[in-house]
């Protein structure tokens, strides 16, 4: 278990509850989508997975230790965390430097970082902006530096707050496919579907508590939990789920746009 | 408000240097120079700081517009001493302050930020006061950043300020929006301290090609040495024959 | 400034820092870190802008008072130090000579007289607010431009008129005007002071934690 | 024509070209989507049609009247902006303050900007929000309040972008029946290609320059533009180009789920 929590609560200043109760156990190597309407605690929750911020409430254990307020240092070295908006996290002069910022926290030796905030930068199409005053890019310009900044360290866990957010499509995709070929474990919070289907074997459905912890392919079946949690079909799913509709036919949602043409291809 | 100190520091020819030999030789000269009280070694100070202007390939406009901003202070001690002791304590005064302002003007327009904190870090400056000094210097950007976004969005919504300060209602709307872009800026600077600390930071920033002593600064040194002394000896008298 | 003078100020000042500096470290929370250098950096901000006063003229924020009420005394001491460093490092703000006797009157004499009128009008009132707030303001405005009134006259004195302002020119001078700009910092910081127990109250807990701590 | 541009260029500090030479008009009641790789200059273009920003090159025409440094207040009030980053929008210290900040400079009359208020809260489902401090809520809730603060001034010209990055699937789907059912000319920037095609009647793609300006449909059939500026159709779409390949049949990419299910349904 790379991180568990054990009824996790939550509260903001001014008693605003964004936690009740949460049980959430992350294996090594599994990716989990965490979906779920505005203001319902999924960055919350994000923040307590990677020990920066403590709920009173509840247990919350970081590879096999419990996070404590004291000693969070040791804790934050197993996680690497993408805030939702990158303003937050671009920090250093030049977008090099803030790509090196980690692995020479990590003393590795500068031939090493170098390569590493090479790659990263190559990774999220960011290259170009190497000599860059971060602060001054755009906003998906600094999406994608900031990714480039947890790349570059390559963390035991990754947890990712809205990675797709303000990306052009390429850049999506792109993001989409270097996850895909990362063995650390992630937790992504998402709005969108189509990336949460591709990327994660699990679902997580947050509102404020947890209404749902299972695959997709089940939670497709849940058409109450969808609703209750604000979310809707990616586009492709519903076309396909109005077809059955017109059909009469019975099959399951599809969860990519490939499972969907074989289902096309096989109606024929 | 333009801030960025960081601007020419990259492209300057003082950049090479050592930040810590720099700031040390900086600095002496600086306190020598708060030592000096005639006209002759006074000129030759400002001559010297001049040169290293010159040298830094520091755009002038831009030493020049720094100067400027401090230009009422200088003037002001050099007036009160106009009327109060003579033209002479007046004029030294001016000169002295010029040169001190100038140096250091040179010495923070050459050296990246995080060069001279590094270096204030490897003087032993407690870390308390050194993370203080990194944090507060960018979230001054941020606090300025939240601003400007603030008096936009203001705008594009049809505010119109600008009446004067001492009724109660412009009072009421300028001590909230200070409050305001204050707890903005405190959110912001919260979560970026977070994202640092997440990125394994531990009161420590580390710097790719981190900095060796080489020969040049050896010669840096040295001339700031032989000024430093030449300015002295002659202050103390040792040879008059100047 | 007579070197005798600076030196003098360096001499005060750097020891009553350092203290604050260590005191301050004995029991650091991570959080208080952002905010501490938020408010620095808001000060600093602030110190920039000019604010009409009355009749003309004109002052800006020292924002000690602000910095002691929210964060205590050594925290007080520490955002002022910070800040008046930074001005010297990318202004070059009157130099390094300036800086110890600046250091001397913003980052001591101010937060140590804000600091003892707030703790003794805080008895009976609501915390940090009520008349204590204003009255520390203008009264650390005050107190620190005497100290720099009173160190241009030593230096007069000292150095046979090569540096400072005369003893009967410097003090009432000094003292007068910042009785009139200090009216403007006492406005400014309780109205910062209210607004921020009204929106962001966890961010006054700050200062009376470090209280607690001490005591 | 409410909004134009002639010749417009723009230069960000330290010689960043964000605009080349840019002409653009906007008609009167007119849906126009804003498409375009990060970093290509959206938001740029966006802050000089708001007059938030002036170009030095070139002509920015609102209203009738020529955008000047001096009298852009009067330009602001004919347009209402979305900024990117809510944080940059939100600033009093209530949610219903906020939303009554833009309505209160008009100099409506209280009752009305308080029915004002009342709407657009409801409208972006942040009604139950009112009496939060809006720095303190979550990006998308953020996001919601900010798009009330627009709504419940409705000027002529709407401004928006990225209006549904980080909004949860059912409030997106309920701003963009909010914008279909408004009247004012509006400019959309945004990554999303399914919302734009609900949206605009008319795409216009940036990178720098005006790559292309014309129908959605004109613009699926250009490839190599929406190569160039990373695009990428949204999945449904995609799913009915893979199977016409399958098919060998001829039909073009659909632009809605249902006009999609129409092409299926004709097939059978
Ligand atoms: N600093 C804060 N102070 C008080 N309340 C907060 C704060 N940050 C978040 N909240 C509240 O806590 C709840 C959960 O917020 P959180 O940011 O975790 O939501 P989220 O699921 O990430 O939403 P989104 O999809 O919009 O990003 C919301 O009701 C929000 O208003
Ligand atoms: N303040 C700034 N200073 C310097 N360059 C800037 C600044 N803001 C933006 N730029 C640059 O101008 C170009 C256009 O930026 P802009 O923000 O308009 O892009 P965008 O199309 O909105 O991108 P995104 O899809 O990421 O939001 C980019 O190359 C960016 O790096
Ligand atoms: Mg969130
Ligand atoms: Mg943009």
């Amino acid at each position: 278990m790379v991180i568990s929590l054990r009824g996790v609560s939550f509260e903001y200043p001014g008693r605003i509850r964004a936690l009740e109760n949460v049980d959430l156990q992350l294996k090594e190597g599994e990716r989990v989508a965490l979906v779920g309407p505005n203001g319902a605690g999924k960055s919350t929750l994000l923040h307590l997975m990677a020990a920066l911020d403590f709920a009173k409430e509840g247990e919350v254990w970081i590879a096999g230790k419990k996070v404590e307020r004291r000693g969070a240092a040791e804790a934050r070295k197993q996680v690497g965390f993408l805030f939702q908006d990158p303003d937050d996290q671009v920090f250093m002069p030049s977008v090099y430097e803030d790509v090196a910022f980690g692995p020479l926290n990590m003393g590795l030796p500068e031939e090493e970082v170098r390569a590493r905030v090479d790659r990263a930068l190559e990774a999220v199409g960011a290259a170009h902006l190497a000599k860059r005053v971060p602060q001054n890019l755009s906003l998906g310009e600094k999406k994608r530096v900031a990714m480039a900044g947890l790349l570059s360290m390559s963390p035991p866990v990754l947890l990712l707050d809205e990675p797709t957010a303000n990306l052009d499509p390429q850049g999506r995709r792109d993001l989409v496919n270097v996850l895909m070929g990362l063995k650390q474990s992630m937790v992504i919070a998402t709005h969108d579907l189509t990336v949460a289907f591709e990327l994660a074997d699990r679902a997580i459905v947050l509102k404020g508590r947890v209404l749902f912890d299972g695959t997709f392919r089940e939670l497709m079946r849940r058409p109450e939990v969808l609703k209750e949690a604000n979310l809707e079909l990616p586009s492709f799913s519903r076309l396909m789920m109005m077809y059955k509709q017109h059909l009469n036919a019975d099959f399951e949602p599809p969860l990519t746009v490939e499972e969907a043409l074989e289902i096309l291809k096989a109606r024929r | 408000m333009e801030l960025n100190a960081d601007r020419f520091a990259k492209d300057s020819w003082l950049s090479a240097f050592d930040p810590r030999v720099k700031l040390l030789c900086f600095l002496s000269l600086a306190v020598v120079i708060a030592l000096l009280t005639g006209t002759e070694v006074l000129l030759l100070a400002l001559a010297f700081v001049l040169s290293l202007a010159a040298v830094s390939r520091v755009p002038p406009s831009h030493l020049a517009r720094g100067y400027a901003m401090a230009f009422p202070f200088i003037a002001a001690a050099s007036l009160a001493l106009l009327f109060t002791s003579g033209t002479g304590n007046a004029l030294n005064m001016g000169l002295r302050v010029s040169a001190s302002v100038l140096l250091l003007l040179v010495l923070v327009s050459s050296t990246p930020f995080m060069d001279v904190l590094w270096a204030l870090r490897w003087f032993k400056l407690p870390s308390v006061l050194s993370d203080m000094i990194m944090f507060t210097y960018r979230f001054i950007f941020v606090i300025l950043d939240e601003s400007g976004r603030m008096r936009l969005a203001r705008s594009s919504r049809g505010f119109r300020g600008g009446r004067s300060l001492l009724d109660g209602e412009a009072f009421k709307v300028l001590s909230n929006t200070i409050g305001m872009i204050f707890l903005r800026s405190y959110r912001r600077a919260d979560r970026v301290y977070l994202a640092l600390l997440s990125r394994g930071y531990d009161g420590r920033v580390r710097s790719l090609g981190g900095h060796r002593l080489r020969f040049r600064d050896a010669g840096m040194g040295l001339a700031f040495l032989i000024i430093g002394a030449l300015a002295l000896t002659q202050q103390m008298g040792w040879y008059v024959w100047w | 400034m007579d070197p005798i003078v600076v030196g003098l100020g360096w001499a005060i000042a750097l020891p009553i820092v350092a203290w604050a500096v260590h005191r301050l470290r004995q029991n650091l929370d991570e959080r208080v870190v952002p905010f501490m250098a938020i408010l620095a950096a808001g000060i600093f901000v602030a110190q920039m802008l000019n604010f009409p006063v009355a009749m003309g003229t004109t002052g800006h924020l020292i924002g000690a008072t602000l910095a002691v009420a929210l964060l205590g005394l050594y925290g007080g001491i520490v955002v002022m130090t910070t800040i008046l460093t930074i001005q010297c490092l990318v202004f070059g703000d009157g130099g390094l000579t300036a800086l110890g006797l600046n250091l001397l009157n913003m980052a001591v004499v101010a937060p140590l007289v804000a600091y003892g009128l707030l703790r003794l009008t805080r008895k009976g009132l609501n915390r940090w607010n009520g008349l204590g707030v204003p009255l520390a303001a203008w009264a650390s405005v005050l107190a620190a431009a005497l100290s720099c009134g009173a160190q241009l006259a030593l230096s007069y004195t000292l150095s046979g008129g090569s540096y400072g302002i005369e003893p009967l020119l410097s003090l009432p001078a000094m003292g007068i005007y910042h009785a009139i700009i200090g009216i403007g910092e006492a406005l400014i910081t309780s109205g910062v002071v209210l607004f921020l127990s009204r929106v962001a109250p966890e961010t006054l807990e700050f200062g009376i934690r470090a209280e607690e701590a001490k005591a």
